[in-house]
């Protein structure tokens, strides 16, 4: 996985080597060890020496070694058995605030945030949808408007489908600064103290029962401009960078034959004799067939990406995954007949990060999948983004880009 | 294969002048979705204000009960007009199970002691029987007969919780018998659990007999066909009340895209939302035709009953299942909440095509019927 | 199905019931014993009685009498022995000329076509489709200009998808007459001779083999101005009216149970069961399923076209129908393995009128059905229909509506 | 259910210089659509200028075969990706026929006296079996051995037209074998009958022996073993030339409807058409996963090679028929006629569909090899 190839720092003459990388892991794990060292104490060590992002400056969690030397990093620490990096309650900090902060922040963010955001100490959470701007995020209606004599900007608004806003420290936060530009120009980006007067969260619950997300509402809340990131009007911009991240991360690691819903269908198959009949065997089969032929698909996908050449599969791969899953939940009802006319738990609940997924019943699935078509880009969505930037077909003529936002039609 | 002639397929003027007054009246000042989601999570899960109103000021409890017996001596195509403005509202009442199951059977085995009771709502009859349960099954043996007592437990009951009657098909010595049980006399050797069901707006409940003091209504292979006419009716008319879920769903659908706006437009001027909804209107009035149709065999007491109801449960299951979740997914967000009614429809939607056979199983019995055998 | 009500005709007091048309077919077919009378002159006979078509003005074909009484007619007619009214090389002149020219054409014009048409001495086409003018027909290119000395039209340009080309006198023609205006307005309405110099058929072989259609390239071709249908300009208002003839006609008969492709495949089923696997039952016992809702659906489509409701599920029904015979023709060769591979015929050839087609492979059904979804208007723009005409959702944005015909993008 | 470390599904280095000598010299000129359609009609159907190239020019017709043996000791990889082009290209030469089935066989069988000629391409080979069989079935009986001689007909083989030699499964008293025929050598005791296929660029025939001279390749359960790899091999390279067809299918209708304009747009950029073809994308994406898989597979050596040779016929197949069907759709009236190809890869892609085992039957297989067992 290493590159042969020197990497040079932009600071000094510096060059990492995979292996100049290895000594450097090993200097942290020998004054720290894993086994025995508070995770605060041992992420901060990781952070300081440069290891937590190689690819970051120097100061800020790396040591601007190349990007792809970080698998280095991560496989030394493995072996030296410390944490894996499983996210967690930190996928929006690690997967998007961190880049976002990179690529946009300026120096005092970034000596404030990321810090913090990688020894686990702040969570971050992500104020994007609102309940008018689903699919067409740039129509989106939370205000910010500026106190001239403080520089202080203060927000109203709702947003929704919010993951772990009940635990979060801080908000990545696109606001309207200008409603009478055209809506992909009126937005500014800002880092949001989620405990701050005005902000209130409420669990948001769906069909399954559950609430998985929450709504926010955010009443003349009050934003230091310091929170600000990019300049004001370039929302748009530092909102497209990070949702990028966010579809990078889908589809990473290799499953698996029969990982996922496929497993709990084959196995209710093959330890249920006697709810098989001839009718439903074709489409359990099909089910399996469709479901290996998708691994596989995220397997070549995986395979080009560590080849250096990422394919554009990965979207289509999720639309076909969310029909799958749906597919295979109901199927498994069908399948079950009597016992599928039940349900687990219709309890008005958060559900805990530690929550055994596996647990729960078909129809929990048969629910749960019908937002897998919906969140992270509805499949409608995604079929354009396949259509028009893989396949190059023409965009519809559209309208909305150039009026301004107030005057749209809503 | 012969062909009938063709069965009229469209509503006449008495079930139109049926559905209007059930739709406005009751259903929608009665029953609006807000007061149901706090209901179905109540103690009191059941509208028993809204069933006393189909009794007493309506009279539709009855529909298919001769007047004799204290009904309204119409028939089943008004019976499946009320289905269908209970589907569209996912009306939580004992409709099916009590004036079509247990109704059916009734009918079937000439009981008439406690049919005028049931025709005018007053008492709430059930078939014990799971609601999975389709025709052309085995004769459940979940319970047995000793003396004149019945024991055992039936579970996944359907509209089982506010009956005062029950109909429970058991086995004895002498073989199959379907048996009434008056839950008054019954006093506790009758005990009810609530099962947590898919479907909110349809409780489901376990049905445990302890030497229940039962009364025989048919005995033997009478026993076996009056189950049979009883969950066949159940077939046939479930498809309605299907239907007018199916309907529901893309009433609502299509009025929200056309009020949505997303990127300036409303989301229902976007061709792929247009084409899908297109679709579902195409299979939507399919499932009307195949319903009526079936409605309309059960009414004329046609020998290709069973055969129309398995095509209507084969086509209107699936096409109802597709429907309510097309419906969720061009909701987009607002559809995967709760405060939102569209995953009732589409619990009530999953649930209806479980209930009295599955699409598949109906399918494997109208193979049969129309000679087109599995493979040997 | 006779109406109660007497009728007046719009020239006399004469009120037409049930009982005084039957008396009239009676009278022709007394004078005219249709067992050995020549059809032409049977059929002149009952165009000179009014019988041709009642609802037509006395003098062409009809009586002034309301259209309902039709079928008073006819029955009247098959029970006294008449050959029934399939209309085979007549589609077209039946179908779509004579409501025309009822609706649009001059006295002149009915006097001189709709006498040869109904006896069948004339056979019709319809010119309206190109390749370049298909799902858009009002952007059609052949272009017709007007000599300013004699008054006449010259006619130029191509047409495909035509019908009995070959054997018709006459074509129904949509050219255009002003391309400097919006499309819809630059077209008009005329009636070619089709054996006049610059007329030009060709057959126009599919992908089954065989021809079924024609082009017809239009060189110079004369037309005088007396067969112009409508004012100039009024061309699509015309082409409407016809289409919507054309649409009516669809599904008008009842079929019984297992007719069409469905019976094929269920007698392949039933006759050799040493094909049968246990995959392929259940795609088969569907496909009985959704023929027979569909059967069920157009019969309820006919009871409510006779009880005077006609409803819009017609476009929908032909949407599945066409999907459905795609879906049995693919299946049937499934079944079939080895005998799927092989064809019946290939022969560039046009087909006979009374080809039997229930004798050709079912992999002339699987080619030939692919045209369900684009004849007669593509499964897309009826699913266009039925979603703003039926559903009432919004059109999409357009500006080819507005802009000169010349001007459009093509 | 042990998931094998996952096989390299990319294309590496080698092949892709395969590919665009085989896609820019050879089918692009010399095998233009226009030509095809000519072709295919006329009496000779097979292009033996191509297949004479593939074999002389560019050594392909061998890429199986050890060097010692006259072939290009590369693999099967590196066939399956002339396969996709020649696929792509509908190309009337028996490739799949010769450098696939039959070589299949006769390297399965260590026979060494043909595969030189074979491998060279100067003399083509042809497996006779129909071209529907799939692997698992019994082995045929349509041809018996007498003495040294065959009898019998095999209707619809593929590629037979052209081949020199044939490899024929004959049953004789000793039980099953595996046959070669040198048609030079067999004169008029062979006869083939050309059969109208619905595949127009793969003609099939049947071929009748009248004791035909023969020399034994595999007797007995190595006859049984030696088919069953050829079929197997066959089935699993079939969907890299399925693919290719797709592919034709998915970027020729993609540029058609960037280019066909309809109410002043192209039609490209109508939702429903954009949503179509995203979604073939997907399909042809996932297409392409499972066919490498298979192909990796069988140039491994897997003990999964069955598996994933029916897992890919069981997706190819349904997916390029999808793809191909929706490219004539989306093609509107002009795909529907004789003179634009795409008919020619929807019969293609269904034939294939059908060829090697029907995807239902590579279900039936895959299933037993994967526990999930039909009902009993």
């Amino acid at each position: 996985m290493a590159s042969a190839q020197p990497a040079h720092s932009a600071r000094t003459d510096q060059v990492w080597t995979a292996d100049r990388l290895r000594s450097a892991v090993h200097t942290v794990v020998s004054a720290h060890d894993p086994a025995t060292t508070d995770p605060v104490e041992f992420l901060g060590a990781l952070f300081d020496a440069g290891l937590a992002w190689v690819h970051f400056p120097p100061g800020h969690g790396g040591l601007n070694a190349p990007r792809a030397l970080q698998s280095v990093v991560d496989d030394e620490l493995t072996a030296a058995g410390a944490p894996p990096r499983a996210p967690g309650l930190h996928t929006i900090g690690l997967g998007m605030a961190a880049p976002v902060l990179l690529a946009f922040g300026d120096e005092a963010q970034k000596k404030r945030f990321l810090r913090p955001l990688f020894t686990r100490q702040e969570v971050w959470c992500q104020l994007f949808s609102e309940p008018g701007a689903g699919s067409d995020l740039a129509a989106l209606a939370t205000r910010a408007e500026q106190d001239e004599t403080t520089g202080d900007w203060v927000v109203s608004g709702q947003k929704v489908w919010t993951s772990v806003a009940h635990e979060a420290h801080w908000g990545l936060l696109v606001a309207r600064t200008a409603p009478e530009l055209p809506k992909h120009q009126g937005l500014s980006y800002f880092l949001v103290d989620m405990r701050a007067p005005g902000v209130e969260v409420r669990p948001l619950r769906q069909a399954t029962g559950e609430a998985e997300f929450n709504e926010v509402f955010l009443t003349d809340v009050r934003i230091p401009d310091t929170h600000r990131v990019g300049a004001v009007g370039d929302g748009w911009k530092v909102a497209s960078g990070t949702l990028m991240n966010e579809r990078v991360a889908i589809g990473a690691g290799a499953m698996p034959r029969e990982g996922g819903l496929i497993g709990g269908l084959a196995r209710l198959w093959r330890e249920r004799p006697e709810l098989r009949t001839a009718g439903l065997h074709s489409p359990v089969v099909r089910a399996w067939v469709d479901a290996e032929a998708l691994r596989l698909t995220a397997e070549r996908l995986r395979q080009q990406l560590a080849a250096g050449q990422p394919g554009p599969e990965g979207s289509a791969a999720k639309i076909a995954f969310a029909g799958l899953n749906q597919r295979m939940s109901g199927l498994a009802l069908d399948i079950l007949g009597e016992e599928g006319l039940g349900y687990d738990d219709w309890t008005f609940r958060r559900p805990e990060p530690d929550d055994d997924f596996s647990t729960r019943s078909f129809g929990f699935f048969y629910l749960r999948t019908k937002g897998n078509s919906i969140e992270g880009g509805t499949t409608e969505i995604l079929r354009n983004v396949i259509a028009e930037r893989v396949l190059g077909l023409p965009p519809e003529p559209r309208t909305d880009k150039t009026i301004p936002w107030k005057d749209l039609p809503r | 294969m012969s062909t009938e002639p063709a069965a009229d397929l469209l509503y006449n003027e008495v079930e139109d002048e049926l559905r209007l007054p059930l739709r406005r009246a009751l259903l929608a000042d009665r029953c609006p979705t807000g007061a149901l989601l706090t209901r179905i999570e109540s103690d009191e899960p059941y509208d028993t204000e809204l069933w006393r109103a189909l009794g007493a000021e309506l009279g539709v409890t009855g529909l298919s009960v001769p007047e004799e017996y204290g009904g309204a001596g119409a028939g089943w195509r008004e019976t499946a007009v009320v289905l269908e403005e209970l589907g569209r509202a996912v009306a939580p009442v004992p409709y099916l199970g009590s004036s079509v199951l247990a109704t059916a059977a009734l009918m079937a085995a000439d009981e008439t002691r406690v049919l005028p009771e049931v025709a005018a709502g007053r008492r709430a009859a059930a078939l014990a029987v799971p609601f999975s349960t389709g025709p052309g099954l085995p004769f459940p043996d979940a319970v047995r007969l000793s003396g004149s007592a019945l024991s055992g437990t039936v579970t996944s009951v359907a509209d089982a919780t506010p009956a005062r009657v029950l109909l429970v098909p058991a086995v004895g010595e002498a073989g199959p018998g379907l048996y009434l049980v008056d839950l008054a006399a019954a006093g506790d050797t009758v005990t009810l659990a609530p099962r947590r069901s898919l479907d909110l707006t349809r409780p489901l409940a376990d049905i445990t007999l302890r030497s229940a003091p039962a009364v025989p209504v048919a005995l033997g292979d009478e026993a076996i066909r009056v189950l049979d006419v009883a969950l066949t009716t159940g077939a046939a008319l479930l498809a309605s009340e299907q239907l007018g879920v199916a309907e529901w769903c893309l009433t609502t659908t299509v009025a929200y895209v056309k009020e949505r706006h997303q990127f300036g437009r409303p989301v229902g001027s976007f061709q792929a939302v247009k084409h899908r909804l297109a679709d579902l209107y195409g299979l939507v009035s399919q499932a009307r035709a195949v319903a009526r149709n079936a409605v309309a065999a059960l009414d004329a007491g046609s020998p290709q009953v069973a055969l129309k109801a398995s095509l209507a449960q084969a086509f209107v299951s699936e096409a109802v299942v597709e429907t309510a979740e097309a419906a969720l997914q061009l909701h987009g967000g607002i559809g995967f909440t709760w405060e939102h009614p569209v995953h009732l429809y589409l619990k009530r939607a999953k649930s209806d095509a479980l209930a009295l056979g599955t699409a598949d199983r109906h399918r494997s019995a109208l193979a049969l019927l129309v000679d087109l055998p599995p493979a040997a």
